[in-house]
């Protein structure tokens, strides 16, 4: 049932040409990918998928339109050389599912090979109950290792993009006003004035 | 029958999968193209997450200890995996939207065509 | 200070309950989480009366028991509507002046309201909720006032 | 100095004198004197080798081996002999020439001219001392390469467009064809060596070794056979001193003498008499000697002249290497020297024709042998050395040619070279007959007055002309010295 | 957006919770689901939240950028460290289990230290992105 | 005998807030506008949330478990209104015109404002 | 009892995802965003309950703490087209040039 | 001691340089670290590669946890050779970066952009080495990010639309990487690469299998820019900064390449390969279309860095012509061509981006004259130009050898022919760069331009002597190249 939803969402953010409405769509698509790991016993694929959904991609999605544009132009080309990619990679994908493991099987190679040990001496060898934390901390740490080098590439990618060179003349007058200004709840109209004029000029100047 | 029911579930991910590459390869908005990916990728977490499940398991984080009673666990190791090409996946939204940005502030477009048509002009 | 304090208080019985592990390591997580917690919240000034109202402490409840009644019962109104046998909708918009004195007590009036179904409070400016009504019965609710003045019972009792 | 040694000296010298020359680019006459110092010294050092040559030495050496079986080493046999004599002695002559050419033409970027030059002749040297086909495709490359300049000197649009045909054309053969020839030879043979009798008998079957033969003898493009002769004629773009080196000392004749060292050291006579490939190229030569005849006939440029009839006459070589007879192959490689002094004598003169009277084309000649007597002398010396008229050098080698289709009953081509020897001095001779006893019209019947080339270029056209005749004397030694190519040991 | 009183209120309110939450989900990643990832990301919400009401520059001087990129290095610095302190504790790469004199106790701070690294740059990262866009905007 | 009612209390708390979420929600598909729509809604996120929550609570105990969902149940009591009121807001800002009774009028069409 | 509250929950859920799907305004998506969220947290902890395993709960944690996050991201972004703006310019009036992106009463293109 | 955790430290070191150049905060010093760390990891790959040819494959199990439960790197005389291009090139890039950087990024940005170059660098080594399936993946994914940010710091504004395009092809790439990956663990239960090997055999006719092998294929196809799969590349590597374009150009699509080796040949096997799927008549066609297609586009690009971009696709195209004749000649040609690519795109590249210090553009009609005005670099450009030609001496010619050597071996001259027919395209475009350098004036409306400064001459002329020397001597390369070859097929140890 779920998996439907899935579906029907995938759709409707395909055909959808409102980006923001496609945001708010993909929203709905993470918490069914959530609901769906937690059904499929991932809990911290779903926690991650939750983390991830609700803490950081819708607004960092909201962020890149609200630097860009939120509507979809119609595209002018015909669709059909994609169209048969699409389906000839569909194909084969369906084509590999056939001689899969049927779903669920705990005879399957995966569950058969490797996971079992994690599941016995998991906990004995590492002293942790959580199997899934056992195994990416320190069975395959290294796999975590290089997945902490992605985030923090992603990090520093971001920076280099985006980041705008801080002028130094700038920020301590800025902050110095700004901690004047939160320290009380309120703030008076001419000090709004002043921070306002601060920060447009600061912002050209960047 | 049986084989129906054991794989029709990796078939509807295989309809996602090919929905998110649909929207990647053929839509020219940079950021559909990204939401694509993200699907196209969202996907496969399923495929590896379904493959790791075991019918009557549970969740891998083991109760008590080792008791007696033998508890049935789904596999872990693809919750691994995945939460890592989870973590991937986000890192390249991350990215791909900051290109998308700079796109928007070098051409004033998002649209494949129209940035095409600007390049093409000396 | 005293709100750091509480807010300390709170967060450790929060972090008990949460971890459900008392072991000395994980408790000492926990005090170094709360300090963390405390600090950073300290740091971005968000620790005081409004966060944390010590001082409505043992109003509450009582206002909430209320609240809990009303909000069944707005309940139980707008799913007839819903179901077509209640009144129908007849979305009104009406602006409600708060009696509370301080900003606190005009946002929990102003949450009170959106909780309960069949209200929704749109905006709070200049001391005036505008507020989105489902049915002119429940407009005609909220005008007599009685949720006002449970709120304001509640912030004058501290 | 030992052999070994001297010839890789001799292949270094030429390199250090282009080190020199590039070193004094600013000041011109230590230029020239580097040089013509270069020059002489590689010259005498060439020389020195010759008579351990002519002794039955062979010195070898490998100098470093790439891949197992495929190395860069060096050896000198009597062909490459012969070939390295001419092409060092040449130079010296060139290099006279080009100063009186250069200078008196108000040639720019000489320095460079004078680099490429160097390097070209240090791999020509290579060329002719490459111990295996492997050695000697890289030098034949580095040939091209650096001839290339030499041909784009101008830096025109047209100098560029010619230079784009040669090295195109060059290259296109050298590496679609020979190469790969080279790289299957060495798949087959397991070794490049040259050896006497060949490599690549019983080695593949007769399909592979025709394939591999047309494959070589089309891809050693310097060698000019048709279709592949374009390059040549797009080439009479350079400076005269170039197409001389071109024509006369390098280039050709490093693509006739590769032909010849295929036939004879990769194939061997014994294999290639069963090929039917072979009846193919001499049939492909025959066609490229009266062909390009026909074509220099119709050419009013002189150069484009001499050029289509260099082309004709390297089919000479390919012929007579291919008739697999003893004279004829020796025929061949006496043709090389022979041809060269011909042809740069006929070049000498059409530069000097070009610096001195500025003319170009045969019909602006009428008259000219009255004001350039000694150049237009040397021209008929060279035209007919190339005829193959005796007292000169040419008649040897077409002899022994004509002797070799002769002594193999392929009659068919005794009268392929007797015809195209008609047809050489229906296209050599006009401008001779027209420079002396033609009169410009417009002239007013007084003597004209003696305009010669720069006493430079006028030294080295007498040089080579008294060669040409000199080798008409001196062939039985040239004979001797070649003779041990054809025999096969065992 | 101080001046949308009620979120404002409701957002003081749950930033210290959120913050102890991610800290939990931080340190019981062993016994339940969550860990370092999970616990970064909750964290780096609260500060989106904080920015998002309160502002960037009051957001900035809770968390100047230059402070931000300081952690972003040091998780990834602090989980390479450990494998490098069990390469010098003569173990293999990562091999926790020479950490501690115990090879269980060794594992358990090897997988504590190495999800507090991961949780330190993902927080990082995700306050670094979203400032970064934030920032651009205005 | 307790624990027996307990259980009924939390089955019944469990059954009625099912059908107060599946009313809300059809509510959400029925009501004409979107002001109207937020008040099914709500519906669906008070009562709904509550019973359930609340249904669980019981068939835990006092355990932690409970204590947990008591912590849900809080937050969800928190910042759902709260959600609902920046929605609300910033569709009146944006400029989505509330379907009245009084004139009736169909305003959905109104543009929202983005500076 | 846990399985029928779990079937109706996603009855709630889909009857959401067809407001969402729908329309016709933005805001009636974002509406069924934030029903989809609850009924998620209410689906996990019963799912929890259901497969005995209450681990599962701090998802539901999760997404009560944080779910509005996004709710006030999508008023930011209306309200001031950035998120990065400071509160105090708030009483700045926002310029009132319409803009086609949260245009309501779009239907999905076809 | 430490000689036992070298393969370890291949990766640990440039890793932890990354996060350290963050925190040094200044250029100068983020550049001082990639020298030193660059030169580290070619130190440490030297000797890896020394081990491995001295006493067989290394295994190196990380966090002590046996294979097939822990990630294990396998260093063997394949990706140990691997390793020595990636390493070897970085060492020879990084001092190459110092004023090129300065030029061409904004002084704030440098600590951040040696961080980028480290992971990038990190992430190439990582998937070499590694002997598990998935952690390939993610090693991949570490370093198509830093790309992408490398890429898109190029100042024409194409750089950005080249870095996304790049974006989303590479992350389709790696997602049906992640497919085939995935595909191949539903079979087997493992991801150790050794471990799949052994697992395969039982499963090897199954459609998932094949399912999973092209997957891995079309994902690794993309990354390497296989054609019809190179679109991204030329946009890419002709908009990146000049220090990227040479890092990038002569690693990336060298790491994928081998990626590919890897699997097709130790993972499904040979056999796999050759009887189940049309493989092999697959990569020839497309290799050889490749070759012609981006060869002739390439003559067509008055971007120079466009045009030589167009050309590393015809090059992979010879590399992946050599992998198509599953035999040892070939394997050879096709290993040692990764490495003499990497020379010569290295050298061709560093060129450029010397010119582009001084000109500010690589367009064909800025660089009239330039023969006289920067003769070392042009120069350079020249025999780097003839590398990628082939002439003998050079390292090309090497390779095209090899090439046609194992053409004429499976008695496919024509094959042979085309090679070198391909190579004629290559003279063409290099011959109108060297045409225009040396045979037209300067233009007169531009400043006069000066020969490049050291720093970037001397890189440039290391590789372009790189490209003579092993020309010459190829018992280092064509040695291992074929140890390398007959380990793939199972040949040797
Ligand atoms: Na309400
Ligand atoms: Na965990």
């Amino acid at each position: 049932m779920l998996l439907a939803f899935l579906a029907i969402i995938s759709l409707a953010i395909m055909r959808l040409r409102n980006l923001f409405g496609v945001v708010m769509l993909g929203g709905i698509y993470s918490l069914l990918m959530a609901s769906i790991f937690v059904i499929l016993d991932a809990v911290d694929v779903a926690f991650t998928e939750a983390a991830v959904g609700a803490g950081i991609s819708t607004i960092l999605m909201l962020g890149t339109l609200a630097l860009t544009t939120s509507r979809e132009k119609i595209p002018m080309h015909t669709p059909l050389l994609p169209l048969v990619v699409t389906f000839v990679t569909g194909a084969m994908l369906v084509y590999g599912t056939w001689d899969m493991p049927a779903f669920g099987s705990a005879e399957a190679p995966p569950n058969q090979h490797v996971a079992p040990y994690y599941l016995e001496q998991g906990m004995v060898e590492t002293g942790v109950p959580n199997i899934v934390t056992a195994v990416l901390a320190s069975y395959r740490g290294y796999d975590t290792l290089g997945e902490l080098a992605v985030i923090f590439t992603a990090g520093i990618g971001v920076l280099l993009l985006l980041g705008r060179r801080r002028d130094p003349a700038r920020v301590p007058a800025k902050s110095e006003f700004a901690s004047k200004n939160s320290a009380g709840g309120t703030e008076t109209t001419s000090a709004t004035e002043e921070n306002k004029s601060c920060s447009s000029s600061g912002g050209t100047a960047a | 029958m049986d084989f129906f029911l054991g794989h029709y579930n990796y078939w509807i991910f295989i309809f996602l999968m090919m929905l998110g590459f649909y929207v990647v390869v053929a839509r020219g908005n940079l950021v559909k193209k990204i939401i694509g990916l993200n699907i196209f990728q969202a996907s496969v977490f399923l495929l590896y997450i379904s493959i790791g499940k075991v019918l009557g398991g549970t969740a891998p984080i083991i109760i008590d200890g080792y008791g007696t009673d033998p508890v049935i666990y789904s596999n872990p190791l693809p919750h691994v995996l995945i939460l890592t090409a989870i973590v991937v996946g986000v890192a390249t939204t991350a990215l791909g939207l900051s290109l998308v940005v700079r796109i928007n502030e070098a051409y004033g477009t998002i649209e494949e065509d129209e940035i095409s048509e600007m390049d093409r002009e000396p | 200070m005293l709100h750091a304090i509480s807010l300390s208080a709170v967060l450790f019985g929060t972090w008990l309950l949460l971890s459900g592990y008392f072991t000395t390591l994980l408790i000492s997580f926990g005090i170094l989480s709360l300090a963390i917690a405390v600090g950073i919240a300290l740091r971005m000034d968000v620790v005081d009366h409004e966060s944390h109202p010590v001082h409505l402490t043992w109003q509450i409840p009582a206002y909430w028991v209320w609240l809990l009644i009303e909000i069944i019962k707005a309940n139980i109104d707008v799913t007839k509507t819903i179901l077509g046998i209640g009144d129908p909708a007849t979305p009104t918009v009406i602006n409600v002046k708060p009696s509370q004195r301080t900003e606190l007590g005009q946002v929990i009036y102003a949450n009170s309201i959106t909780l309960t179904p069949g209200t929704i409070s749109v905006e709070l400016e200049d001391g005036e909720i505008m507020v989105h009504a489902l049915t002119k019965g429940s407009a005609d609710d909220l005008a007599t006032g009685a949720m006002d003045q449970r709120v304001t019972r509640m912030e004058g009792g501290a | 100095m030992t052999g070994e040694l001297a010839m890789i000296v001799a292949i270094l010298v030429p390199l250090a004198g282009a080190g020199l020359i590039a070193a004094s680019h600013r000041h011109p006459n230590q230029r020239e004197a580097a040089t013509l110092v270069t020059a002489s010294a590689l010259f005498i050092l060439v020389l020195s080798l010759l008579l351990p040559v002519m002794e039955g030495e062979r010195p070898a050496t490998t100098l470093w081996q790439i891949l197992p079986g495929l190395s860069i080493a060096l050896e000198i046999e009597p062909l490459g002999m012969v070939f390295a004599l001419v092409a060092s002695f040449l130079w010296i002559v060139t290099s006279v020439y080009s100063i009186g050419y250069m200078r008196g033409h108000h040639e720019e970027n000489q320095t460079r001219f004078y680099v490429c030059f160097a390097v070209a002749i240090s791999s020509a040297i290579g060329v002719a001392f490459s111990a295996n086909m492997f050695t000697l495709f890289i030098f034949y490359e580095v040939l091209t390469l650096s001839t290339y300049p030499l041909v784009t000197h101008h830096g025109t649009d047209e100098a560029r467009r010619g230079g784009r045909t040669y090295l195109g054309l060059l290259l296109l053969t050298s590496i679609a064809f020979q190469l790969l020839a080279i790289v299957w030879t060495w798949s087959v043979a397991g070794t490049l060596d040259f050896s006497a009798g060949g490599i690549l008998a019983e080695k593949a079957s007769p399909v592979v070794l025709g394939v591999l033969f047309v494959l070589y003898m089309f891809g050693i493009g310097k060698a000019a056979l048709m279709p592949f002769h374009r390059w040549l004629p797009a080439a009479m773009v350079a400076p005269t001193p170039v197409s001389a080196l071109l024509h006369a000392v390098a280039v050709v004749k490093a693509g006739v003498f590769t032909v010849v060292k295929v036939t004879v050291y990769i194939f061997g006579a014994d294999l290639l008499a069963g090929l039917e490939a072979r009846q193919l190229i001499l049939f492909v030569a025959s066609f490229t000697i009266i062909g390009a005849s026909l074509v220099a006939m119709r050419q009013d440029n002189l150069k484009r002249r001499l050029a289509y009839s260099t082309v004709s006459q390297l089919s000479y070589v390919v012929l007579g290497a291919l008739l697999i007879t003893d004279s004829s192959i020796i025929g061949s490689g006496i043709h090389i020297a022979m041809h060269a002094f011909g042809k740069i004598t006929l070049f000498f003169c059409a530069g000097a024709i070009l610096v001195a009277a500025h003319k170009t084309n045969i019909s602006e000649m009428d008259g000219l042998g009255w004001t350039m007597p000694v150049t237009m002398l040397a021209f008929l010396i060279g035209a007919l050395s190339i005829i193959g008229l005796p007292p000169l050098g040419g008649s040897w080698s077409k002899y022994l040619m004509i002797l070799g289709a002769a002594q193999s009953e392929q009659y068919i081509f005794v009268v392929v070279l007797m015809v195209s020897t008609l047809l050489n001095i229906a296209y050599l001779i006009p401008p001779v007959v027209r420079s002396f006893f033609v009169l410009p019209g417009n002239t007013s019947g007084a003597r004209p007055q003696i305009n010669e080339a720069p006493a430079a270029c006028l030294a080295a056209i007498c040089v080579t002309a008294a060669g040409s005749i000199a080798l008409f004397f001196f062939v039985d030694s040239l004979y001797a010295l070649l003779e041990p190519i054809v025999m096969v040991p065992g | 957006m101080r001046h949308h009183v009620i979120l404002r209120v409701v957002a003081k309110l749950s930033i210290p919770f959120i913050f102890l939450f991610a800290l939990y989900v931080q340190f019981h990643g062993d016994f339940g689901p969550g860990g370092g990832f999970q616990a970064g990301v909750i964290f780096g919400a609260a500060f989106i939240l904080y920015a998002l009401i309160f502002g960037l520059d009051n957001a900035l001087k809770v968390a100047p950028i230059n402070v931000v990129i300081f952690f972003i290095a040091a998780g990834l610095l602090l989980f390479a460290g450990v494998g490098v302190a069990a390469l010098l504790y003569g173990g293999k790469f990562l091999d926790y289990g020479v950490l501690a004199s115990d090879f269980v106790a060794g594992q358990h701070l090897g997988i504590l230290l190495v999800e507090l690294g991961v949780g330190i740059t993902v927080a990082a990262v995700m306050i670094a992105v979203f400032f970064t866009f934030a920032d651009r905007g205005r | 005998m307790i624990d027996g009612i307990v259980e009924y209390l939390a089955f019944g708390m469990l059954g009625v807030g099912a059908v107060f979420a599946v009313i809300g929600g059809i509510g959400v598909l029925k009501f004409p506008d979107f002001y109207t729509r937020l008040h099914a809604a709500s519906v669906t996120d008070t009562m709904g949330a509550w019973l359930i929550l609340g249904g669980l609570m019981c068939l835990a105990g006092w355990t932690l478990v409970s204590a947990k969902l008591a912590m849900i149940l809080f937050f969800l009591f928190m910042t759902g209104p709260t959600a609902t009121h920046a929605l609300a807001k910033t569709a009146w800002y944006a400029g989505v015109k509330p379907l009245t009774t009084d004139p009736p009028e169909e305003s959905e069409g109104a543009p929202p404002s983005k500076p | 009892m846990l399985a029928f509250v779990t079937i109706a929950i996603l009855l709630t859920m889909a009857l959401a995802l067809i407001r969402a799907l729908r329309g016709p305004t933005v805001f009636d998506r974002i509406l069924a965003v934030s029903m989809v969220s609850t009924k998620t947290t209410l689906l996990i902890a019963v799912v929890g309950f259901l497969f005995g395993r209450p681990d599962f709960l701090d998802i539901a944690l999760l997404y009560a703490l944080i779910n509005f996050v996004g709710a006030i991201a999508v008023l930011k972004f209306y309200k001031y087209g950035s998120l990065g703006l400071a509160s105090h310019l708030e009483s700045v009036p926002a310029p009132p040039e319409p803009q086609d992106s949260g245009s309501s009463t779009e239907k999905p293109a076809s | 001691m430490i000689a036992a955790h070298y393969p370890a430290l291949q990766i640990a070191l440039p890793l932890i340089a990354a996060p350290l150049c963050v925190l040094l905060r200044r250029g100068t010093w983020a550049w001082l670290v990639t020298v030193a760390v660059s030169w580290t990891a070619l130190y440490v790959s030297v000797q890896l590669l020394l081990q491995v040819l001295a006493s067989g494959p290394i295994s190196y199990e990380l966090g002590g946890w046996a294979a097939p439960w822990g990630i294990e790197y396998r260093v063997d005389s394949v990706n140990a050779f691997v390793l020595l291009i990636v390493s070897g090139i970085s060492a020879i890039s990084a001092p190459y970066a110092y004023k090129s950087v300065i030029h061409e990024i904004p002084e704030h940005q440098h600590y951040l952009f040696y961080s980028a170059y480290l992971l990038c660098l990190t992430g190439l080594l990582g998937i070499v080495i590694t002997g598990d399936a998935f952690n390939v993946f993610v090693f991949l994914e570490i370093s198509s990010l830093s790309s992408y940010v490398l890429i898109s710091l190029g100042k024409d504004r194409k750089a950005v639309t080249a870095a996304y395009q790049y974006l989303v092809m590479g992350t389709i790439g790696a997602t049906f990487f992640l497919i085939g990956v995935g595909l191949i663990y539903a079979m087997t239960g493992t991801l150790n690469m050794a471990d799949i090997a052994n697992r395969i055999d039982q499963v090897q006719n199954t459609r998932t299998v094949l399912a999973a092998f092209a997957f891995i294929t079309v994902g690794l196809g993309l990354k390497l820019a296989l054609f019809p799969l190179h679109l991204w590349l030329p946009n890419a590597y002709a908009y990146a900064p000049s220090v990227v374009t040479v890092f990038l150009a002569a690693t990336a699509t060298k790491v994928a390449i081998y990626t590919m080796l890897r699997f097709v040949f130790t993972l499904f096997g040979t056999d796999f390969a050759l009887d189940v799927t049309l493989l092999a008549e697959f990569l020839m066609a497309l290799a050889l279309v490749g070759v012609f297609a981006a060869s002739i586009t390439a003559i067509f690009q008055n971007n120079i860095k466009r045009m030589l971009a167009y050309s590393s696709v015809a090059q992979v195209g010879y590399m992946m012509l050599g992998v198509s004749f599953f035999s040892v000649t070939g394997l050879t040609g096709g290993i040692v061509h990764l490495f003499n690519h990497a020379m010569m795109k290295g050298a061709l590249f560093m060129a450029l981006g010397a010119i582009f210090f001084r000109v500010g553009s690589v367009h064909i009609d800025r660089i009239r004259g330039l023969g006289k005005q920067m003769p070392f670099t042009m120069f350079a450009f020249v025999i780097g130009g003839l590398s990628l030609i082939g002439i003998p001496l050079t390292v090309g010619f090497i390779s095209k050898w090899y090439l046609i050597l194992a053409a004429l071996e499976r008695g496919w001259w024509p094959i042979a022919g085309l090679v070198l027919l391909s190579s004629l395209l290559a003279i063409v475009y290099v011959w109108r760069v060297v045409e225009v350098a040396y045979f037209r004036d300067p233009p007169t409306n531009h400043p006069k331009v000066t020969e490049a400064p050291l720093s970037l001459l001397v890189p440039t002329w290391i590789l372009v002597l790189a490209n003579i020397y092993f020309g010459v001597d190829t018992t280092l390369t064509v040695g291992v190249a074929d140890t390398a070859a007959k380990v793939l097929l199972g040949l040797g140890q």
